[in-house]
C-alpha cells in the first residue's frame, strides 16, 4: 500500500486549529510532539519562549493516503502562511 | 538621588540570582534550568500573589482609595500604549509600534513581586489591593493595541484575518496569565471571608516559599534575559533607547498620578512600577495571534532583555526615589 | 440533608482551584500545566501522604480497629468491582464492564486527601491507618478485573495474549503510585520508631506544604477533568449514569459497613470515600496492559471526567451527611 | 548506501519490549522521544494522560538496513497489532 | 519543487556548534527536539542522564535543497564522527 | 566498627527513600521520576546547599582552619586523580584512566549533603566553610585528567581535535553546577553581610525544605543507581573492585589529613567524603567533551551505580567510625 507522510512544524498555538483541519479532512490519525524549538525564515523559536506568552513549536506526523493530503492542502497552507511553519511530504511504506 | 539604595537593592537574593543568571550566560556557562520548570515557578507566583491579593483585599474592604487606584490604573494601561505608539511610529510601521506599545502598556508580574520584595526589605507598608491593579492593567494595553491596528492599518492587511472583537476579549481577559492571577485573587478573597482557616494551611507554600521561589525564576529570568540581549542588536538604537526612556517616562506620569491618588509611598511605588513595566506573557501571545506582521523579536527582546533588566536592577530603586521626591510635595 | 457544608466544602481552598480549572477550560481560557509538572505533584502527593500515614500507624500503634478496618477494606475493593460488573453487563461486553468495574472497586488518593482536608477543616479526627486502607485498596479490585476477564470472557480471545497471574499481581502491587504509597508508608513507619527527629525535619516538606501542593494538583485536575467530560458524550447516558450512581451505591454500602465496624465519624467518612471514589492512577495503566480489548476513554473519562469531580465537590459532604445520619443510629 | 528509516509510535508502556525486539534484531542504533500525543484508530493519548497511569506515546526512529527490518517485522507488527500503535518504513541515506 | 529533509541526531551538547554550521550553510530554517535517548554503535544514552553532566540527544531537522547540504556535509560529519550521533538524507516535498 | 552506625544511617528517610528507589528497579515497578523533575531537585539543592554554605562562611569569618582547608581540599583533588591513574593503567587505556580518575578526584555533592543529614541526625557539629571545599573540590580534578591525557596520550590522538587550555578552564570552571554552587555561596555570603533580614526571608527555601527535597531527590538517584548497576557487569571486576576500594583507600589518606588540619570530627567527616565520594556531574560532562575516546557507561556507571550507593549507605557511617578512631589519637 502507497502511503505518504506529512510533517508539519509550527507554534504550539496554532494546534488546534490545524489538528481541527486534519480531523476534518478525516486522517486516520496523526502524532503531536510539543516542545520543539528552531528558526524559520521568520523567527527563532526559542525554549525560554515556553514560559513567556509566545509558546514553542509542535511537530505533527500524519501517515495517510494522498488524497486525504489533497483535502487538506488549502486549508494548512493558508494556517501556516498567516503564522508561519512548514509543512512536507514524503512517501512511507507501512511496516 | 544617592546610590545607596540601588546598591541596597542589588544586593537582595533576588536581584543577586538574577544577576547570577545573567553572567552565566555572558561566562558562556552551561547552567540550564530546562522547560518546563519556569513555567512552574511562573504559575506558582501568578498562583501566590493572586491569593495572597485577594486576602489583603478581604481583610481592609474596599477602602476609598481602592476605587480610584484601580480606575487610574487602567486608564494608565490605556494611556501608555497611545503614547507609545505615537513615539513608535516615527521609525516603524503601525503593526510593529502597536504591538511594541502594547507590551509597554501591559505589566510584568515579576517586575511587581520584586518591587513588593523591595518595600518589605525597606520596611514600607503597601496594600493587598494594588495586586487588583496589577491584575487590572494586563489586559487593556493588548486592546488599545488591537484597535490601534484595526483602526490605523492599510485598511487591506494582505495576510490578514477579520479580527472580530470576540477573539480580542478573549486573548485579552483569558490568557492564561491574566486568568490565574484573577482567580487566584477570588479564590484569596472567598476564603478569607469564609474559610479563614484556609488561610493558614496555605500560608507556608503561598507565604513562606514565596522568597525563595521568586528567587530561584529569577535566576532563570537572568538566563532568558542574557540570551535575548544581543538579539536587541538587530533591533537598531532607536527602540533600544526606546526601552530604557519609555519606562522612565512612564514612571514619570505614574508619580504624578500617584501623588495625585494620595497615595502612600509603598502603593505609589506598585503603581508606578506597573506604569514603567512591560509585559512579555500576555501581550506576545495575543500579538502573535492577531498582528502576525509585527516582528515578535521586537517586542519579546525589548521587554525581557532591557526593560525587565533594568527595572529590576535600577529602576524600582530610582523610582522610589522619585516616589519620595514628588508624593511629598505639597498637593497639586 | 443541609445545604450548608456543601456550600463549605466548595469555598475550600482545593475545590475552589479545582473549579478555576475546570472554568478555565469552559471559557477556553490558555492556561495549562505542562507535563510533566503534574506528575510532580502527583508523586509527592503520594510520598507525603504515605510518609505522615506511617508516622501516624506507628504512634497509635495496631489498635483493635487496625485490622478489622483494613480487612473490610479490601473486601470492599473485591466485593465493588463484582457488583459493578454485573450492573455494567447490561450494556457492555465482558472486557468493558470488567475494566470500568475494576476502576471503581480502586480507589483515588486525591479523593482521599479531599476528605482529609474536609475533615480537618470540620475539625473531626481521623486515624493515619486509613492510609493503609488507601494503600491496600488500590490493587485487589484491579486483580478481580483481570480475573473476571479470564473466566468470564469468550475463550478464544482473538486479540489476546496468554495472562500469567504473575504479571497480573506485578501489574497491581508494583504499579508506580501503589509501591510509592506503600513504601513511603514504611518509611514513615520506619522513621518514627528508630529516627524521631527525622519526622521534625520532613514536617516542612510533607505536612506545611501540602494543603497548598494539593491546590496546585487540584487546579490541573479541573482542567483534566474538565477536558475529559465532553468526551462522555460518545460514552452514552449509561455510563454516565454509572458514573454518578456507582459512587452513592458504594458509599451506601460503605457506610454501613462502617457502622458495623464502629468507626469514628472521621475514619467513617475516609473508609467511605475510598469505596465512593474510583481509579485514574493503578487501574487504567493495569487494563490498558492485560485488556487492551476495553475502550480506555470509558475507564478514563467516567472517573476522571465525572466521578472525581461529583465526589470533590459534591460527594464528600453528602458522604458526611451520611455518616453523621446512620452512624449514630442505635447499633446494628 | 542505501538504508532505510523506521519510525514506530506506539504507547510509553511498550517501550521495553519494543526496545528488546530492536536489539534482538541487533539494530546499530535506534532513537526515542517520549511524551508524543496523538490519536490513532483507537485510541486518543492527550499530555493529561501523563500523570495518569496510561502514560503518552513513544516515538521511535531506527537507521537500518533492510534485512534487519525483515527480520523484527513480525514481533513488532504483532506488538503494535495488540497494543496499538503504527509503523511506517522510508528511505534514508547517510549523510 | 525538489527538497530534501535532513535527520540529524547527537548529543545536546554539541547543539550549538552543529547549529553553528548549519546557519553558516544558510540553511532556510531548522527545527530542534531535545530530550532524545537512544543507543548508537558507541553509547547508550538514558532519560537519567539528563540530570547528570552527560545530557541527552537532540533530534535536527532541517528540510533545504541538495546543494546547502553539499556545503555543511563536511563539517556535519567531522562533528558527527569525533562526538558520535547519525545524519540521514530523505527525499521531501513542500505541501 | 559496630554495626549500630550503619543501621541507624540506613534508617534515615534520605537513606530509606534511596532504597525505595532502588528496590523499585529491582522489583520492576514502573515507578519513574520523569526528566526535568530530577534537574529540578538537583538545581535546588546545589543552589540551597551554596546559600547556606556562604552565610555560615560570613558568620564565622575566616578562621584559622578555612585557608589550610581548602588548600588541603584543592590538593587532595589534584591528588587522587593522579593515583588513580596509575591503578587504572593496570587495565585501561590512558583516555579511560584518566577519565575515571578524574571523577573520582572530583566530588558528589548529594553525597557532601547526606553526610550532613547524618552528621545533624547525630548531632554533631560542622562548619559553613566546608561547602567552600565542596565547590572548589570538583573542577581541578578535571583539569588534571585532562592534562594527563595532554601528555600521556599517544602524540596523534586520531580522533582528537586539539585541547585548548582555555577549553579545559571552561569546562571545569564554568560547568552548570560548579557556577551555580559557588554564584550561590557568593550570593550567600553578600546577603549575610548586607542584608541579613534577606537570610530569614530565604530560611522556609533554602532550610525548612532542604531535607524533604533531598529525600526525593534521593529516590531519584536510587532509580537511577540500580538502573546502572547491571551495566557494571560489563566493565569487569576489575572496575568493580575500583569503584569500592578507591573511596575507602581515598578516605583513609583523607581522614590522615584531616587529623593533621586539626579538624573536629563534623568537619573530618565532610573533608573524608568529599575525598571518598566521585562526581557524576561536572566531570562526565567535561570528560564527553575533551576526552570522547574514553567510554562514558565506565566513568558514569561506577560512580553512579557503585561508588554513589556504597558511600550513602555503607560509606558514610564507616568513614564516622574511621574519623572516631584516627582523629582522637596523639597528634601527628
Ligand atoms: N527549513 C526548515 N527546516 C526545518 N524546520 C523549519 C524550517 N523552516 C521553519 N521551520 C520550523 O518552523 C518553525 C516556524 O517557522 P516560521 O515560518 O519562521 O514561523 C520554526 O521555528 C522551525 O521550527
Ligand atoms: N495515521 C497515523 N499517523 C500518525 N500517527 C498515528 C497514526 N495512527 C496512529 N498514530 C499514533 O499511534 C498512537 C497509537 O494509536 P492507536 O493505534 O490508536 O493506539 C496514536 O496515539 C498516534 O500517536
Ligand atoms: N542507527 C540508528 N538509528 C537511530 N538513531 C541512532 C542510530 N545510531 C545512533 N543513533 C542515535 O544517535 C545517538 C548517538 O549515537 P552514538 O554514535 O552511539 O554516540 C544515539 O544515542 C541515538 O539516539
Ligand atoms: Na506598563
Ligand atoms: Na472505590
Ligand atoms: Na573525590
Amino acid at each position: 500500500m502507497k502511503m505518504k507522510r506529512l510533517d508539519l512544524i509550527f507554534s504550539e498555538r496554532e494546534l488546534d486549529a490545524i489538528i481541527k483541519t486534519l480531523e476534518k479532512a478525516n486522517v486516520p490519525g496523526y502524532t503531536v510532539m510539543k516542545h520543539a524549538t528552531g528558526r524559520g525564515p521568520e523567527r527563532v523559536v526559542t525554549e525560554d519562549m515556553e514560559f513567556t506568552g509566545y509558546g514553542s513549536n509542535a511537530h505533527v506526523i500524519v501517515f495517510c493516503e494522498q488524497e486525504i493530503i489533497d483535502k487538506m492542502r488549502d486549508n494548512i497552507r493558508d494556517d501556516l502562511s498567516y503564522y508561519g511553519g512548514v509543512a512536507y511530504i514524503s512517501e512511507a511504506t507501512p511496516l | 538621588m544617592e546610590i545607596n539604595p540601588i546598591l541596597q537593592n542589588v544586593l537582595a537574593p533576588p536581584v543577586l540570582f538574577f544577576l547570577i543568571g545573567a553572567i552565566s550566560v555572558l561566562f558562556k556557562s552551561d547552567l540550564e534550568i530546562p522547560a518546563p520548570l519556569p513555567k512552574l515557578f511562573s504559575l506558582y507566583l501568578l498562583l501566590a500573589i493572586g491569593f495572597k491579593g485577594g486576602i489583603e483585599i478581604q481583610r481592609s474592604g474596599f477602602t476609598d482609595q481602592v476605587l480610584p487606584t484601580l480606575s487610574a490604573a487602567i486608564l494608565m494601561s490605556l494611556l501608555i500604549p497611545l503614547i507609545g505608539f505615537l513615539i513608535l511610529r516615527f521609525k516603524f510601521d503601525v503593526f510593529n509600534s502597536a504591538a511594541i506599545a502594547a507590551a509597554y502598556g501591559s505589566i510584568s508580574a515579576v517586575t511587581f513581586i520584586s518591587a513588593e520584595s523591595f518595600l518589605e526589605s525597606q520596611k514600607i507598608a503597601f496594600d493587598g489591593f494594588m495586586v487588583g491593579a496589577l491584575a487590572l492593567m494586563e489586559s487593556p494595553a493588548i486592546i488599545v493595541g488591537l484597535l490601534l491596528v484595526k483602526f490605523a492599518a492599510p485598511k487591506n492587511r494582505p495576510k490578514s484575518r477579520k479580527m472580530h472583537l470576540s477573539a480580542i476579549l478573549h486573548e485579552s481577559l483569558l490568557n492564561g496569565s491574566v486568568y490565574l492571577l484573577l482567580s487566584s485573587l477570588i479564590v484569596g478573597f472567598l476564603t478569607a471571608s469564609s474559610n479563614p482557616s484556609g488561610i493558614a494551611k496555605m500560608e507556608p507554600f503561598t507565604g513562606q516559599l514565596f522568597y525563595g521561589a521568586e528567587c530561584f525564576f529569577l535566576l532563570d529570568m537572568g538566563i532568558v534575559a542574557a540570551q535575548r540581549l544581543p538579539r536587541l542588536k538587530n533591533a537598531g538604537s532607536f527602540l533600544i533607547g526606546f526601552a530604557i526612556f519609555m519606562p522612565l517616562f512612564n514612571a514619570f506620569i505614574g508619580v504624578f498620578v500617584a501623588r495625585f491618588l494620595s497615595l502612600g509611598p509603598g502603593n505609589a511605588l506598585l503603581f508606578v512600577v506597573l506604569c514603567a513595566s512591560a509585559s512579555y506573557l500576555a501581550v506576545p501571545a495575543a500579538m502573535r495571534m492577531t498582528v502576525p506582521e509585527a516582528k515578535s523579536s521586537y517586542y519579546i527582546s525589548t521587554t525581557l532583555g532591557l526593560t525587565f533588566p533594568f527595572n529590576i536592577v535600577l529602576g524600582i530603586p530610582i523610582y522610589m526615589s522619585l516616589v519620595n521626591t514628588i508624593i511629598p510635595l505639597s498637593p497639586l
